[in-house]
């Protein structure tokens, strides 16, 4: 199993969940989360004073899925998430070593 | 401006509202409702009327509109400033400034009835009052306050306690200065200390005099910028310009913030500057009409302007913003109003709607170009602009009073109260306007002196900044030991 | 309804007050406090009194009362319907609406004292006024304006500021419709526009008499509406009605939010909400009661009533739920007050307490249906329910204040005005509630024509709505570069 | 306390504002701007005026004194008590906390004007009143209501509308206790029975009486603590004790949150308790000045009292925890700041504004010791303190009025109705505090009572808390299906 | 060593910190996060409307522990955790390369 | 690559993000958070009563870096953030199989 963290523009979360909706992902968990990156965040102005503020608002999405639904859960997002302007975020993709519903007590892929 | 002793204030519009008719009919002065001053039309004005006299020249509704206001510009302090200014800090700051302004609203209270209202508004000399109404003695539910008007009196306890109220605003204005840095129990003693040595004198100097049916026999019984004929209808002087120049000697002699500059520090809540804000706008017609001390046209004419300067400020304010970064703002919108309703103060009752609004412009772009360009040319961190924007347009606005107050475009002029009944005394416009520098200077000076006295005392006393690791965690922690959010 | 020209307003209870002892006894006319009113008294009441003599029939009870329902209704606006508002909308717009309300009543204020005060409240033709009183010429601290009592006057001032307040919240309300999706700068010229061609008119021909005691001379000089006899105390058309027939045809010409009907969309802060609903309630006392432009026992109807009726359409919403849904909501508690609060605004003066909770009922009801059920089969996307609630609150209202008016059932009737000094006039409860639709039907007409003319006008020229990505990411960022928290 | 008859209240400031005079000169009675009064004048005031006399009797000062003091009250419940207590709860119950409030105000408004005011304000027995006004019969613009003076009235509605506050917010105070795990409808429920059975009762026993022009020619005709001769301003008995006691019975029969005194349960919003704490102190100028009935020197001493002794008291428990804690905080000084508004509140009128300021210190500490430790010892779970604060508060300030009115003191002392007009009584402290002690120990006695058997009532027939789990996800989800906010 | 991360319901929270502690886990890290998942969120309702919402309030739960204690942990966790009802949350559990205390340096199990 | 999460004190987030600037690392994200360990949370006062609070306000930051870049990023936050006393907070080190940058589609190193 794959644990897929993918950081986006917070617009983005409805198309993001949409396309992993359509691809059958049944479940995700998001955060809302500021980020440190190339795009050094808007100049912000306070009473005509400007400053550069480097933390922007952005939405983390946490899925695990399945080892081999991996690569299309990574391209949807990014499909989903892409403006092409700078600060559209990150993908990351990790081992899930174990996965159990709280509810059922299933554990690994029939966890998800 | 002519050394001549002038006495000028707020127009007695009850005397003359109807002007035309006040030579001819005598009984038209029964105007405005008060059958009190009734008793008085059968052979004129009464000279210096006993208390019990004046026990009949009270009005309700009056008395009325002096509560209300008083209540409203308590509104003013708790909670508007407390959130206009909180709003603005980050979020681990926001308890401790709601509440410094909580406190310093209290302890000034105290310190007003136990001997402030004394100081500021009982005879002595030019400069102080005395210590005769100590604990308010001698003050009850049966002693009455003057008006500008002849023969219209308020309860006194009305006048104290609506006086009160700016007692309690002023200090608070300057905590804004060296927000996020600033330990509590100095700033108390300093709140306690300042009232003493800086309001409670320049109110006096202002703001005292023997009251219109009194003055004629008292030639001399009042403050010096009172004498001088300065025009300060509603505080720019004693609230703003003192509270704004505090904040400038405090922000300098605290230091900045750590890391001022180099981070960006967005307000935390913008809503909550923007409720502050707009509370601070309703009360403030309380502050201003309500410093008529009398429901009349002319507290209708200072409430309106109050309205349409700050309306004015607030445009002018978004327009530069378009024009120099393509997006006006809500910290634009909130500031500009505030810069028009601080700059309106000094004028409101003298002012007439159109020139208010001219008023409130000029104030505005003055103080956007303190505020974001000499602000930061000169480096000094006045957090939250209490320089900028009240010392500025108190400034602008207690200046421009004598321009605006002039009959000619349409002001209120002054009222000689060396004649009985009180009369429009002839208005000179650049001798008003000097005389309005000269009291700016004067405040300026004095405030500045005593601050800066009191602020190196206490930083050697007692120090003024909390440790270097508790500014960085802010002072709701360190100094409360709360957080104002556990959401 | 009869074409026979009938003067009816809000009841002059000062002269009525006493409707046995009219007759008999003169003296008692002296009635409420007014040693003015004294003046008159000795040979009756005077016609068509001079500026003189109306100095001596103002009482600073009424003053004050007119300046702190201005500063009432200023609340209503700022900050309580921004908060109502923007605690509805989803956090990235949320400054969005603080700043549009806030900007609309800044720029309404100036509209206001520049031409708006004149075009409404001056002599003209049955549809508008004049310019005779444009930059407020002629106006000043001791010119008076009528109230609906013979021989009762207050400061000019105080009644330009108070209706200055209700031009100031009207185009606020209508911002609600198109929430989360409007331009600020067209937003901003769409206010003046609006005002000066629908909002002044309107005010003209509902609001615009000549006064109680000049009428009788001048039988034709007045607005359209007024002149066939409509009731509205408060302003259900002219502020209601008014901007709830705005805010539809705004939604439906700037159309629907991106994702409107696919996500939730569930208020932000129904904390905000709440506070925003509490401060309109208790603002709204300025507005309905100050409506009544004196301080006496019909304020005091109109304050009762406007506080029976909020509180009869609040537990009704919430029955309507709890039988609906299982569960009362807060959302749905201050939506029904507030739709209690617009009902009841057009008969606040007219109606006994025990109406007013019905009719507070009926409202809540009926605006239920066009929330929870017209819109959604309409499809339309209006935002925060301005038609919904305005505009249907509105048009019950002003409907069934011809019923509740009625003296049958404890209502306060019509006033002749045609005769010297007034007398009630008789009451023809089929034939007011014909006028009132006919009132409504034109101020439908006239708004939804007006607004529907400047929406499009706007959206050729320059555009109404922000780029999809800009509404998105919200209107806090794109149209203000802020954030309204930065936690 | 001698058994014999004496008739307190609230001193006529109107007629003994001029003692002096008043042998002397009865025109000066004509005081405090009332034509009204003139009419009386010539020949005295009137013993048992007709409605007719009465209209000349009314000060338009007043009623717009009694208007704007009514929605200050109403600001006291929506939205300042809602959010006081509001910001102390978690989250997850701060929009059931705001909902509780908002429809108590509500439902209690209906119940007021249905049958509440005649209970509570007709006569009937010293207990409770008749429905000789059921439905606000007999009651309408053109009837008054009495004051405190002889010859001096307000219009009955205004009257009406500012004692509907009261009913208002007294069973919203007591949701405090019980905060966090209460079933909304049984609260409707109790909200309405609870005032039928204990408010209006006490109500009456309290505040009902003939009126001055009256009570001379129905001397029993009053209610029965009212009849013992005991004080209470505003309500501190009516409203404070009363609640206070209702939540002590209320917790302790609705038993302990889950986790209690395990889970620390930090306020989710001190900014909204700060905000709430800011504007209760505003309203409540409203509800103790405004019980004063008029707008006189009483009033003003009424505010100024109300002020300061909050003032005090916030001071005070910031110094405790001082020196208990090292560090004052937010939360402790708006606490004493209630207290010391719950304390002064039936001294309000009474005391001198020094005294005050004792009673707001005394005040503090002894609600400290009450909440810090009596509260842990007893082991109850009164979540917001409603009886540490307003029982404990109420009752210091309820015993303390019997001393700080002691004219010895500078108080007002007492008015013996049983003359015409009415003149000042001697006074008599330790006679008075029993008295105080008596009526503090049958309002205790009878709330607690009918408190009980509504609590255990409706704990058998609906049920008062939710279920466990429904708890512990909060009542804002399980009770109204809503969140607070949505970030 | 394995990092634990839990999705659970908000008020499951302090049970959940409770088993923990009675376990002897000595620390964890608490997020508020947003869930989307078969719970398809209650059907909220706006001014009569209903809305089916998709996101759900939950609380994310992160706890390292030794490789040994991380049955006991998931175990404690869907205990406390359960009510049966959906949404229920998950419990993920991953590899950990490396831990340090960053007040002493301590490295690995001894940091937890 | 490594992912590094490290749970710090709110006012250390400034030193240690100039110290990772610093070290060149591109980006990074945060999250706040509330903290359970040794440090048994402040002893919280209201209205005189006392209460151990077990939850106490962190941040956390999670960045991602090329494999030999982790022992100096871990490093750079421990120096930065560190005050002495209790509750520092703790650093975790996990593998990071794949990141993706959404703009662009870089995979891996050169997506960081
Ligand atoms: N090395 C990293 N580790 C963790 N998060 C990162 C890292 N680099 C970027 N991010 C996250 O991705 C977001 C977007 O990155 P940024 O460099 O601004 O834009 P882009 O991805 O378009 O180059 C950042 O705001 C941050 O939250
Ligand atoms: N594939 C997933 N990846 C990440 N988080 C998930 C995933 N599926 C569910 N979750 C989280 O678990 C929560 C509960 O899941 P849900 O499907 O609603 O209920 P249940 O676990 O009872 O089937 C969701 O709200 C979400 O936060
Ligand atoms: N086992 C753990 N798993 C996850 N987070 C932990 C763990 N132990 C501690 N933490 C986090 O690190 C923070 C600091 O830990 P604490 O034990 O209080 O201090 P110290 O690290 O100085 O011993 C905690 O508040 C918590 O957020």
């Amino acid at each position: 199993m794959k644990y897929i963290i993918a950081i986006i523009k917070p617009h983005k979360l409805d198309p993001v969940r949409e396309a992993l909706t359509a691809l059958g992902v049944s479940g995700m968990t998001v955060t809302e989360v500021k980020g440190f990156g190339r795009q050094k965040g808007q100049t912000e102005i306070y009473r005509g004073a400007e400053y550069a503020t480097n933390m922007v608002p952005k939405v983390k999405i946490e899925v695990a899925c399945a080892s081999d639904q991996a690569t299309a859960v990574v391209e949807a997002i990014q499909q989903a998430a892409e403006t092409g302007a700078i600060g559209d975020g990150k993908i990351f993709e990790f081992e899930l070593a174990g996965a159990l519903r709280i509810r059922t007590g299933d554990t690994n892929e029939t966890a998800l | 401006m002519s050394k001549t002793l002038k006495f000028l204030g707020a127009a007695g519009a009850t005397l003359f509202a109807a002007l035309p008719a006040f030579a001819q009919e005598a009984a038209e002065k029964a105007a405005d409702g008060a059958a009190a001053v009734a008793v008085a039309v059968a052979d004129g004005p009464i000279k210096a009327p006993t208390v019990e006299q004046m026990a009949g020249m009270v009005d309700k509704g009056d008395t009325t509109w002096m509560l209300i206001s008083s209540a409203l510009v308590l509104l003013m302090s708790i909670p508007a400033l407390a959130l206009f200014y909180g709003g603005l800090v980050r979020t681990k700051n926001m308890l401790s400034l709601l509440m410094q302004v909580f406190m310093i609203v209290s302890v000034a209270a105290l310190v007003w009835v136990t001997y402030g209202y004394s100081l500021a508004f009982t005879s002595g000399n030019a400069f102080i009052g005395g210590f005769s109404k100590i604990f308010l003695q001698g003050v009850n539910a049966t002693t009455y306050a003057a008006t500008f008007s002849n023969n219209v009196y308020i309860p006194e306890y009305a006048f104290v306690v609506f006086q009160m109220t700016f007692a309690c605003i002023t200090p608070a204005l300057i905590v804004g200065a060296f927000a996020e840095r600033i330990k509590f129990t100095p700033l108390m003693i300093f709140t306690v200390l300042w009232l003493t040595f800086a309001y409670f004198p320049i109110a006096h100097m202002v703001w005292y005099w023997a009251g219109p049916d009194f003055l004629v026999d008292a030639p001399t019984d009042m403050g010096l910028l009172w004498g001088w004929g300065a025009l300060d209808f509603a505080g720019g002087t004693v609230v703003h310009i003192n509270a704004g120049i505090a904040g400038l000697v405090g922000c300098l002699i605290v230091g900045k913030r750590i890391g001022h500059g180099k981070e960006a520090t967005p307000p935390h809540s913008m809503t909550m500057t923007m409720i502050g804000a707009s509370l601070l706008w309703v009360g403030w017609f309380g502050f201003n009409a309500g410093s008529n001390l009398e429901a009349n046209g002319l507290a209708a004419l200072a409430f309106i302007n109050t309205f349409v300067a700050t309306a004015a400020a607030a445009v002018a304010w978004c327009l530069i913003e378009q024009f120099h970064h393509g997006k006006p703002s809500l910290l634009g919108a909130v500031t500009g109003a505030v810069a028009g309703l601080v700059a309106i103060t000094p004028a409101s009752g003298f002012a007439a709607p159109m020139t208010s609004i001219l008023l409130g412009f000029a104030a505005s772009g003055l103080c956007y170009v303190f505020v974001a360009y000499v602000k930061n040319k000169l480096g000094y961190d006045d957090t939250l602009d209490v320089f900028g924007v009240h010392g500025i347009g108190g400034i602008v606005g207690a200046i421009a009073t004598g321009v605006v107050a002039d009959p000619a475009l349409g002001g209120q002029g002054w009222i000689d109260y060396t004649v009985f009944p009180a009369i429009p005394g002839e208005y000179d416009m650049a001798g008003q306007v000097m005389t309005q520098v000269w009291a700016v200077g004067t405040t300026v000076l004095w405030t500045a002196v005593v601050s800066a006295i009191l602020f190196y005392g206490l930083k050697f006393i007692t120090g003024l900044r909390p440790a270097e690791d508790a500014e960085r965690e802010g002072l709701d922690i360190t100094e409360h030991g709360e957080r104002a959010y556990n959401y």
